[in-house]
């Protein structure tokens, strides 16, 4: 794969801030900073994944690259173009190219369309086929994300979390997208169901030349499938690599003890587990400096003054720590 | 190892809803004996809520009813015993954590209040005293500066201290049986790690038994001594922990390890079990795993197979029975 | 390739017959097996079934005064074979004025209702999705309709205004929206708020594609059931209207007016003339709510898990 | 509301405290003023009548006969009326149990003087100011040329002379309208023309107590009160009055039912059989018409006398009164009530129900196949049932009647503008005499406001009617309402339907219950007695 | 928690504002004029306009309305047109005869409410569950008058049990049947909405959680569960205070009473304007007022709840 300079997207400094209101005018009192400051990119052709604790705004990022909410600040690049410049209709072209895939099987499917209404309609918007044409390629979409074509007149509430979670991914596929942005889309899901989905996902991947972002908070998940890593702490990108090198050879103690706390399937296997003191502490107050001081055992003076930046280590290995 | 502590022995729980009846739990046998750590694994649905729920004879009724079997606890069978005799149990022998820390807890009390509630009723202490030994609890399970922290509420609390309340107030009346139904499915893993220390630590230090549900392999392998794999509502496979994930024997077993991705052992491609969890109101005849299962034959799909002990292993499945090789 | 597309149709054929239940279907199987709902809904089709085929259930014209033909003996007969319901003062059939009188409370029952649902969901929907100022201003004119106490409100527009059906209808409609707007801008801050909203907007829905067929088809059940028992609410105001005098004209067979016309004879002994359009009214309302509070239990998602 | 407090009664019943006589009265509205000076109702006169008193009022045959003037003269040409007050009558001393400003003083002609500039005065805005614009000086009083109205003097303490500006045949029978009483100007000046309504303070047989809004008002007897029986006795027997106000007259039947009151103000119809038969239950003719005026300005009743003798013979007003009123009034003919002067049955025409003569009438007004019209009346359940039962009627003969109810304000400004086509109205003497009905209700001066809501102008009638008013003797007087009642039948402006009845009704242990000759709103408690 | 209480007083403002305006809308285009009515079916042009003058109902609508907000600060809200009362004290004596009713038919909808709710949601689908909702049904489906109507016959005149319409002297018995008869409709309510809301909590996690502690059904049920399930129902009760003084009105009607329903519905018919407003004004603001006692009351039902 010679994806190195092939840059499909590209994050640059990208922050989303929640207002949070109060007072009798309903002033914005303060943020939640969701999203502080990410830089990453992803490669065309690979999946990068992205994982981190709950509410470290993973989602958050997703749904800002597709401006599904508008964006603090920052640069979405996307092939050349800043996607938060376009216009509302480039961005609906734009919308052809990058697609998502949502977490919670039930929410993410309207429930008063068959599932024929569901794939179809992004063919009707894009007026991308109609009629006997439009119904053949939904037919299609259904086969390939290995639903019975019998399904397309029923009703999402009629099949299981995997076979919704299909009919999510065939409806994102039915635009031909080039990059799929996927939030946690097995968490939701059964062990047995979760391998067929990941096993989809891959093919797809290889089929239509997808490129992934793969958000999750399961690391094994993630390790299976991603090309490339990123690890997040409180809005914040900690550590990216490849992924063989993150799990062999992790640097940030974040991704340290994240990796050694994931209860390996094993008896035999026994392992030195750091446990992380305390909780993660709230976006709306993250701590000064490097927002990981306050539960790392390595902890120096400068980590609580000063915010460390993300710096290659070498072989595309990002870290933002002031051990290195 | 010593005494049984609880014995399952075909336990049947059928809810009998307006579109049919399902057989949440259809014949389940298994022990657990004092200071043994039970590990319970298998998909949603397939009834290990309802398991451990029937054992506290707390399954909401109606729709539900345990309609057979015997739940012996000390060699007394739960199932013959009053109301009045069941609540002098519950949580006082035998106690739960549930799965969901952020519900499980009631909003409008402090924690305090909660966990002193069962401390009063079941240890005969008055107030004051129950809120000492409360505030003991919570130290026991790390919450820092527990005195303070008894006069908090549910939601001035993070999902990993509201999990520890739980287990404060589950352990607080020292209790033979600590039933955890996916006691760190809802937290992130930073946070599950710090719970399954602490669960182990106190295992170890009060020697309670444990049944263990989860879906989470890696969390049994690491907390079980033996396991328990159930395929909708049946036993399908039951051994201790090495002996499962070493040499597991049924097909679902099987294909459960296979399916998971691993961080120690990259894979290129997952295991896929084939098709879906049957729907309950329509359960497969014969063995209820035949349609999903690459190995089954003609009688897997007219005949139930029961639950074989080879070796201390128990397996559910044709494919370890003499009739195997006839039904080829 | 001849082969599949031939397969296909085949099984199109197939499926043609093998349509998926939509969550109405779901909630329509639900509804028929509650039995309270079921019997609000029965009490509701026999009312309209009376009310449309009124002249052939009953004997007489509504509007007829039998003191005039047949003496001082029709008047306020007590219920009889040939009088079912009795007779009023003037020998009128009480049992056919009930019956026509459906027409009335089903007519601006129905009419009032439409337009506060269509006044109501239009803004709701409006100030829930666009929010800021827009929904500010809209929550006011809510809120000041809801400070405002209603039956004040009703009272002057129908003392003061001309009296006539399709003005009743507005007064009434226009001052019920208000909880329709509430129904309607929660529910929709809510559905805006869903992944399938979400997913819309990322396959390049426009603003009124999202509103038509993600927001208001979803917002469709809790606002009808909200209809069905604001049916019965305005019937009942209605009812209050005509007794306290205003609205409806004579002779026209409001319930409310028979009530209040009647309750001067009702303590001197003759009391089928007010008892019994009172039961009618009861019994229209409590279909409506009856079959109101089976729809919302039918309808509602959270019971579907 | 009604007095006993059935918790208390057992506790309280004890022989001294059962001597306490108080009446208890159904009323069917808040009185809106207790100041005499500016209440129109009857709710409010039921009230007045108790607390404060006129120069003159009527027997019980309605002659005019003295009340606070023991005597007074009138002058050959009928312009200068005398009155020779009574003496020792005096103002109240207390009102709501506080004592009045004026001390209880007796009343003199200052006094009275005092009350006339008062109430005329422009200033106060009395709504009924107008009724007395015969007197002299009148004119220049309302526009504030003269400080004092000239034709009202002093003669002495016990004497004063009125002087009118044209002779007046009924100018007597004014003074007794209720709003002409005397009054005490130091407790006027006291609260002041606002706050004087909730601190009456007269004359009258019982005093102001208290007044409970929308509740009761209570009235305590005036012990100094002038008047005694004929045996010598002090009057009032009662030792006060308490008027309950409920606003529904099925309720007040039931709390007369259940004793809760010794008078109730009205019974209505459904109840009419079961209060015949009681005792107390007293019924006479009322100087009243009910009538449904055209409005002579707009089409269809424009110009159009057939059409409007149509409609009066296609009435059944006799079926109306006995079927829907229980036989509770008298059909009506013209605009006149029996017992009014210048009544008389055989003045032409008649309206009889005649649905022949109705159609042919129709046919000849231009509506061969019937009309539609719309009526409109003020939202009440006896206006409603009238309504009702003549739309009925009226079907017979192919007319066809729409109706629409509005509330009184709605109505009384229609009416004022003359709005309407066809309209409710009733009208009740203000003093008996047939000027209050021909010349308000009917003279062209008056279309508007002032009482003629029909628009109805016609020369001879304004010319009789005027020429009437100054009329000093009685029977040519007569012979000229005669003549305008035959006018205003003749033309129809009115479809005219009946005559009221007036009644009261007490429970049987009240004594000397009466019926008043001007209507039973008009009866003073004073010698009414409970004897249980 | 003042500062929450002053900041919700001030949003209300703009509602109140709201309210006013309408008023003055229904008010200016009405037919009938006040000062007309006063002077009886027989008025006199020249007086009736020096009453307007008076009354200043000759200013163009804007200045009045002005005036009147402008008074309002004040509290001064006016005289009535009828009998010079200040509206403020034609108010304020018919508060207490309202607010009784009120109260009292507010007690009997919770007492009756809650428990029928509470054992229809414990004993779900059971007899008992089916006869009290349909009972809670029935009265909301009954209307009130019709209601009252039968009540007097039956307890008045029938039965005797209550002695009459109006206030009496004030006893309680008099507000008996109709705050039974006002409080019908909010107890029907209640009862459904805290089965529902029952319902709904017994099926929570934590519900389940307290039984697994040992605890008793009785005090699951009342302690754990009721707490939580009354949320939703005061958000009812402060709701339905806004629709009681809607009902006060027929009620008040019937049976005699002399409240503010009576008062306005008194001042409707006589376009008493500065009374009809006052009303309006006041309703308004007791509604604003006891939706704003139901939020104050939630932190006690829900400590999740803060106000700061
Ligand atoms: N619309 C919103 N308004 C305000 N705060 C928000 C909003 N959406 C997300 N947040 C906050 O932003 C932070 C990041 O949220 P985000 O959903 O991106 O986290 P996440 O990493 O996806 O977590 P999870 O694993 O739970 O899905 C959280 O603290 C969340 O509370
Ligand atoms: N109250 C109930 N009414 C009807 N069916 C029920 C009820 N509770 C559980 N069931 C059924 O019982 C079966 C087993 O449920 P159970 O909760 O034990 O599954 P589980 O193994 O705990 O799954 P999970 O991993 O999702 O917690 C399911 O099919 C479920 O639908
Ligand atoms: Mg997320
Ligand atoms: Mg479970």
């Amino acid at each position: 794969m010679d994806s190195s300079q092939n840059k499909i997207l590209e994050v640059k400094g990208l922050k989303k801030y929640f207002p949070i209101t109060g007072g009798l005018l309903r002033k914005t009192v303060g943020y939640v900073k969701a999203v502080d400051g990410v830089d990453i990119f992803i490669k065309r052709g690979e999946t990068l994944g992205l994982v981190g604790e709950s509410g470290c705004g993973k989602s958050t990022l997703g749904r800002v690259i597709l401006r599904l909410i508008d964006a603090t600040e920052g640069e979405i690049i996307y092939e050349g173009q800043n996607v938060l410049k376009l216009t509302k209709s480039r961005m609906r072209e734009m919308r052809k190219k990058m697609q998502i895939i949502f977490q919670d099987p039930y929410a993410s499917l309207n429930p008063r369309m068959t599932v024929g209404d569901i794939i179809g309609e992004p063919m009707d918007i894009f007026n991308l086929a109609k009629g006997r044409e439009k119904e053949e390629k939904v037919l299609e979409l259904l086969s390939v994300v290995g639903l019975d074509i019998q399904h397309i007149r029923r009703y999402p509430h009629e099949f299981s979390g995997g076979q919704r979670q299909r009919i999510g991914i065939a409806r994102a596929l039915a635009v031909d997208p080039e990059l799929i942005i996927c939030d946690e889309p097995v968490s939701a899901l059964d062990v047995s169901v979760r391998s067929q989905v990941l096993n989809l996902m891959q093919e797809l991947q290889q089929k239509f030349e997808l490129t992934y972002l793969f958000i999750s908070h399961d690391l094994s998940v993630v390790k299976h499938i991603s090309d490339r890593v990123c690890v997040m702490y409180l809005g914040k990108v900690v550590e990216v690599s490849d992924k063989n090198e993150l799990y062999d050879n992790p640097l940030h103690p974040y991704t340290k003890a994240l990796l050694s706390a994931i209860p390996i399937p094993d008896p035999e296997v026994k392992r030195e587990r750091i446990i992380l003191e305390g909780d993660v502490p709230t976006p709306i107050n993250p701590p000064q400096g490097c927002r990981f001081h306050t539960r790392c055992r390595y902890a120096m003076p400068i980590c609580s003054q000063q915010e460390p930046v993300l710096k290659d280590v070498g072989k595309e290995h990002f870290i933002a720590c002031h051990l290195y | 190892m010593s005494e049984n502590l609880v014995e399952v022995k075909n336990l049947k729980t059928y809810f009998y809803t307006e579109d049919g009846v399902v057989p949440a739990v259809d014949g389940v046998d298994f022990k657990i004996k004092e200071g043994e750590t039970l590990g319970i694994v298998g998909e949603s649905g397939c009834g290990k809520s309802v398991t451990s729920l029937s054992i506290l004879r707390l399954i909401p009724s109606p729709p539900g009813k345990i309609v057979d079997g015997e739940i012996l606890f000390r060699g007394e069978n739960l199932l013959q015993k009053s109301e009045a005799e069941m609540r002098k149990i519950r949580g006082n022998d035998i106690s739960m954590i549930f799965q969901e820390p952020m519900t499980s807890l009631n909003p409008v009390f402090t924690v305090g209040e909660q966990i002193a509630e069962a401390i009063e009723l079941h240890q005969g202490l008055n107030k004051k005293q129950a809120m000492d030994k409360t505030v003991e609890m919570l130290n026991l399970v790390g919450i820092p500066s527990a005195d303070k922290r008894v006069n908090d509420f549910p939601h001035q609390m993070s999902g990993g201290m509201r999990q520890r309340v739980m287990i404060a107030m589950a352990l607080s009346c020292n209790p033979s049986l600590l039933i955890a139904d996916e006691p760190t499915t809802a937290l992130d893993v930073t946070i599950q790690a710090q719970i399954l220390e602490l669960m182990k630590d106190l295992k170890k230090r009060l020697n309670t038994s444990i049944m263990l549900i989860t879906h989470d392999l890696g969390v049994v392998a690491e907390m079980a001594e033996n396991v328990l794999v159930m395929y909708a509502g049946k036993v399908v496979e039951y051994a201790d922990v090495r002996t499962i994930f070493k040499e597991p024997k049924h097909p679902y077993t099987i294909g459960l390890m296979g399916s998971i991705p691993r961080l120690d052992q990259p894979k290129e491609k997952l295991y896929v079990i084939e098709g879906t969890v049957p729907n309950p109101f329509n359960m497969p005849k014969g063995c209820r795993f035949h349609p999903r299962c690459p190995e089954a034959r003609e009688i897997c799909v007219t005949k139930e197979p029961e639950l074989i002990t080879i070796n201390g292993h128990q397996v559910c499945c044709w494919k370890y029975c003499n009739e195997w090789k006839g039904a080829e | 390739m001849e082969t599949k597309t031939e397969k296909q149709k085949e099984e199109k054929n197939i499926n043609q017959k093998m349509e998926g239940r939509s969550l109405w279907a779901d909630g329509w199987i639900r509804l028929k097996r509650n039995k309270l709902a079921m019997f609000g809904m029965w009490l509701i089709i026999i009312i309209c079934l009376a009310a449309i085929f009124a002249p052939y259930i009953t004997r007489y014209d509504p509007n007829e005064q039998f003191i005039w033909t047949e003496g001082p003996s029709a008047k306020l007969v007590p219920p009889c074979s040939k009088y079912w319901f009795g007779t009023d003062v003037y020998g009128r059939d009480i049992y056919t004025r009930v019956i026509y009188g459906a027409r009335i409370s089903l007519q601006i029952g129905f009419a009032a209702t439409a337009i506060s649902v269509i006044i109501g969901v239009i803004l709701g929907s409006i100030a829930g999705y666009y929010g800021g100022i827009i929904d500010d201003f809209i929550s006011w004119l809510t809120n000041v309709i809801f400070a405002f106490p209603f039956l004040l409100f009703v009272l002057a527009l129908v003392a003061y205004l001309p009296p006539s059906l399709p003005l009743l209808y507005m007064a009434i409609g226009v001052i019920s929206w208000a909880s329709f707007a509430r129904v309607a801008r929660g529910q929709v801050i809510q559905l805006k708020e869903m992944e399938f909203v979400e997913a819309a907007t990322a396959i390049g829905s426009h603003d009124k594609r999202i509103i038509f067929k993600h927001i208001l088809p979803n917002i469709l059940a809790p606002i009808i059931v909200q209809t069905t028992l604001e049916i019965g609410s305005i019937i009942m105001l209605e009812s209050s209207l005509s007794f306290l005098g205003f609205g409806i004209q004579p002779p026209k067979p409001a319930w409310g007016y028979m009530i209040s016309e009647g309750k001067q004879y009702f303590l001197s002994g003759q009391w089928w003339w007010s008892v019994f359009p009172g039961l009618a009214i009861m019994i229209l309302v409590l279909g409506f709510n009856l079959f109101g509070d089976g729809l919302r239990d039918a309808l509602d998602p959270r019971l579907k898990q | 509301g009604c007095g006993q407090k059935p918790a208390e009664q057992g506790k309280e019943e004890q022989p001294q405290k059962e001597a306490s006589k108080i009446l208890r009265v159904g009323i069917i509205s808040n009185p809106p003023k207790l100041d005499p000076v500016f209440a129109t109702d009857t709710s409010s006169a039921r009230v007045i009548y108790q607390i404060f008193e006129t120069l003159v009022d009527y027997d019980n045959d309605g002659n005019v006969q003295p009340l606070l003037a023991e005597s007074w003269d009138i002058s050959e040409d009928a312009l200068e009326y005398v009155f020779h007050l009574r003496k020792g009558v005096k103002f109240h001393s207390s009102v709501a149990g506080e004592p009045t400003a004026n001390g209880g003083r007796e009343v003199t002609a200052d006094d009275w003087i005092w009350s006339f500039n008062y109430i005329l005065n422009p200033d106060t805005n009395s709504p009924r100011a107008y009724f007395l614009d015969m007197i002299k000086g009148y004119e220049d009083y309302q526009k504030k040329k003269t400080e004092q109205i000239a034709g009202i003097s002093k003669v002495d303490d016990y004497t004063i002379k009125i002087e009118l500006d044209y002779p007046f045949a009924p100018f007597l029978s004014v003074l007794a309208y209720n709003t002409f009483n005397v009054l005490p100007k130091e407790d006027v000046e006291k609260h002041g023309t606002d706050q004087f309504n909730f601190h009456p303070v007269g004359t009258g047989p019982f005093k102001f107590e208290e007044w409970i809004q929308d509740d009761k008002i209570v009235l305590s007897k005036n012990e100094n009160y002038w008047a005694k029986d004929e045996n010598g006795n002090q009057l009032p027997y009662l030792d006060g009055v308490e008027f309950g106000i409920v606003t529904d007259l099925a309720m007040q039947w039931t709390e007369f039912g259940l004793g809760n009151f010794d008078i109730i103000e009205e019974v209505d119809d459904p109840y009419y059989h079961e209060a015949k038969e009681m005792p107390n239950f007293i019924e006479r003719a009322e100087l009243a018409t009910y009538y449904y005026g055209f409005n002579l300005t707009m089409a269809p009743f424009k110009d159009n006398k057939p059409l409007r003798q149509a409609f009066n013979y296609a009435i059944d007003r006799q079926g109306l009164i006995d079927i829907v009123r229980n036989g509770r009034a008298l059909p009506a003919s013209g605009a006149l009530p029996p017992g009014m002067m210048g009544y008389d049955e055989s003045i032409e025409p008649k309206y009889t129900y005649d649905v022949e003569k109705a159609k042919a009438l129709l046919k000849e007004a231009g509506y061969p196949n019937g009309i539609k019209v719309e009526l409109t009346y003020n939202t009440s359940d006896a206006h409603k049932r009238i309504a009702e039962a003549l739309q009925a009627q009226f079907k017979q003969t192919g007319i066809d009647v729409s109706l629409k109810n509005i509330d009184w304000g709605a109505l009384l400004d229609a009416a004022d503008r003359l709005e309407m086509p066809f309209f409710r109205m009733g009208w009740t003497a203000d003093y008996p005499d047939p000027d209050n009905f021909l010349y308000v209700l009917l003279h062209s001066d008056n279309i508007g406001p002032n009482g003629n809501y029909t628009g109805f102008s016609n020369k001879d009638f304004d010319e009789i009617t005027m020429k009437a008013r100054t009329e000093t003797d009685p029977a040519v007087r007569e012979e000229l309402y005669k003549k305008a009642e035959s006018i205003a039948r003749e033309e129809a402006p009115w479809l005219f339907i009946y005559h009221y009845t007036t009644h009261g009704l007490a429970q049987p242990y009240v004594k000397n219950m009466r019926v008043p000759f001007f209507g039973a709103y008009s009866l003073k408690y004073t010698n009414l007695d409970i004897e249980k | 928690m003042l500062n929450y209480v002053i900041r919700r007083l001030v949003g209300a403002i703009p509602v109140l504002v709201g309210v006013i305006a309408v008023v003055f809308i229904l008010t200016t285009i009405v037919p009938g004029d006040p000062a007309r009515i006063m002077m009886g079916q027989r008025g006199n042009p020249e007086t009736i306009a020096k009453i307007r003058h008076e009354m200043g109902l000759d200013k163009p609508l804007p200045i009045q309305f002005l005036d009147f907000m402008k008074n309002a600060l004040t509290l001064n809200l006016g005289k009535s047109y009828r009998n010079n009362m200040t509206v403020v004290e034609a108010i304020t004596t018919r508060i207490p005869v309202t607010f009784k009713l009120a109260f009292f038919a507010m007690v009997i909808a919770i007492l009756v409410g809650v428990p029928l709710g509470i054992i229809s949601a414990v004993k779900q689908y059971s007899w008992i569950d089916y006869g009290a909702m349909f009972f809670a049904i029935l009265g909301i489906s009954a209307p009130v008058f019709w209601v009252a109507l039968l009540a007097v016959v039956l307890f008045c005149v029938i039965l005797g049990w209550i002695p009459g319409t109006g206030t009496g002297n004030g006893e309680l018995i008099y507000y008996v049947l109709p705050s039974i008869v006002l409080g019908l409709r909010p107890a029907a309510l209640i009862a459904r909405l805290t089965r529902s809301s029952m319902l709904e909590i017994v099926r929570q996690d934590y519900i389940r959680t307290a039984r697994a502690k040992g605890l008793s059904e009785r005090v699951v049920i009342m302690r754990h569960a009721l707490r939580n399930a009354l949320i939703p129902v005061v958000t009812v009760i402060g709701i339905e205070v806004a629709s009681l003084l809607s009902g006060v009105v027929i009620t008040e009607q019937i049976f005699s009473l002399p409240g503010i329903g009576r008062l306005s519905v008194e001042a409707l018919t006589n376009r008493d304007f500065p009374v009809i407003r006052g009303v309006v004004l006041f309703m308004a603001f007791i509604f604003v007022l006891a939706n704003l006692i139901v939020d104050l009351s939630y932190p006690f039902f829900d400590p999740r709840i803060k106000y700061d």
